[in-house]
């Protein structure tokens, strides 16, 4: 249990709030658990909740982007919030914000996405 | 006074945090900064990661060796494995290139270690494995606990 | 899955809390019971502590061997010293017995080691050191985390 | 910081509260200061509180063992309170219930050894 994610659907948004650690280990799981999500074609924006998220390396990096693309495909936005420093350093490395948009926290970054 | 370890693991993804934490721990004797300690966890999974994923082709018997000393307040870790090496360091060394794209690695590796690490090196060679050396100063260090 | 690690470390006495909790972290791969990993984390202090104070006399340039396998439910530890060894292994397991009294030791190490671990065997050549061997069933086993 | 220990003098009580592991390597440490502590003659009687003792080995019995010397000369008596399985179990199987009594908790502890 290194890697916690809790998946909901607030209208046509898609939260995904993370607790624990996200590496290469555990982003073979977290990724075929979006990806089972993200069949439902009424989702267009992803949320990501980082706030629990103690760790993250480069595998992060790549299932988020990996997931972007079909976000991307279906016109919609993926939003960050509450992101640690770290953890913020390594998307500023990777040139995360060119693709996807940070928010504080998830009350405000849902409103940004159109829920109330 | 300097201490050292060496640990030494089978390739297999769930040893990535295990191994991250294990140095963690270790580099704790010299009271580094949670940024710090964040910092070395960090390169130490990538290097780890990379071993696995492409010194061994995810192969879980390969083994992967990891010496960390430190001394004073200097971190010194040097990560092999006994893989197919490295063709073209300078490229891969790049940010953003990978060659297992179809894995979504995002090629972010070796970009996070010279980030994170105040030196890092290469040695590989083909059919014999990879080394990388990364060393680190630490800032707020104290004097080693004894 | 069978998972293994092995960790060598300098003959230090601040290692040996290190050494009781990488082992620890390791074996919290099979979930055991938070007695059984006190249990486990007890032994590893024993065998290395002894490894430290009797093999190497102290002397901070020895190095010692911990190699951990988990399998199912079952964790094999292999503690070694290259050290000056044991010249009665008899002996040396009576309880109470300590060829150090001058050093407060109780002479409880192996008989402790006997009752928190399900098989103890000791390996111990004069001049070339010493290998206890550990082995302990987990009862609340649950499937390895993979 | 592994072990940490507070010293205190109740009457002619010396009440030792640890914190943390008792190893071989916080024994030496320990050791020197129940020595120190010790050379006060008006000291008769040890109370070992092992509340948050979260870890020991074979070495936190030679530490205790050695100190009960010093008491036993000036025919005091060591207590000890709040163990936990483990060490119990441990001081059981080194007979330590031979040279030293156990007591449930502090106060108790205390009053038997003629502190109120
Ligand atoms: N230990 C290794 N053995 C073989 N090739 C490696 C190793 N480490 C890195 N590489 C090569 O270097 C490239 C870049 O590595 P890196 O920056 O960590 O990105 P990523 O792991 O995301 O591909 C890898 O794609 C791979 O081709
Ligand atoms: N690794 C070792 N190398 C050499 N001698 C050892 C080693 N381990 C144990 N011994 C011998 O066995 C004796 C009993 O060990 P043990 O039961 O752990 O008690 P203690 O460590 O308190 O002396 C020691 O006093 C020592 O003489």
């Amino acid at each position: 249990m290194e890697l916690l994610s809790e998946l909901t659907k607030e209208k046509n948004v898609l939260c995904v709030r993370l607790t624990g650690e996200l590496d290469h280990h555990t982003a073979l799981e977290l990724r075929t658990e979006l990806d089972e999500a993200l069949k439902d074609e009424d989702v267009h924006h992803m949320l990501l909740n980082l706030e629990d998220l103690r760790f993250m390396d480069s595998s992060g990096i790549g299932v988020i982007l990996g997931r972007y693309k079909t976000i991307a495909a279906r016109e919609g936005e993926v939003v960050v919030c509450a992101i640690s420093e770290e953890v913020n350093r390594i998307f500023e490395m990777a040139g995360m914000y060119k693709v996807l948009r940070l928010e504080e926290g998830e009350k405000s970054a849902l409103r940004t996405l159109g829920v109330a | 006074m300097k201490n050292e370890m060496e640990l030494s693991i089978a390739a297999l993804s769930q040893n990535e945090s295990f191994a991250r934490s294990t140095v963690a721990a270790f580099v704790s004797q010299i009271d580094p900064t949670m940024e710090e300690l964040t910092e070395l966890k960090t390169v130490v999974s990538e290097a780890v990661t990379n071993a696995i994923i492409h010194g061994y082709d995810e192969n879980p018997n390969g083994r992967i060796f990891i010496q960390t000393s430190i001394e004073e307040d200097v971190v010194t870790l040097t990560i092999t494995d006994q893989g197919k090496g490295i063709p073209n360091i300078q490229t891969a060394m790049e940010p953003l290139y990978t060659s297992k794209p179809e894995l979504e690695r995002s090629g972010m590796g070796f970009t996070i270690m010279e980030n994170f690490m105040d030196e890092v090196s290469i040695q590989s060679t083909e059919t014999t494995g990879t080394t990388v050396f990364l060393k680190k100063w630490l800032t707020k260090s104290t004097l080693p606990s004894n």
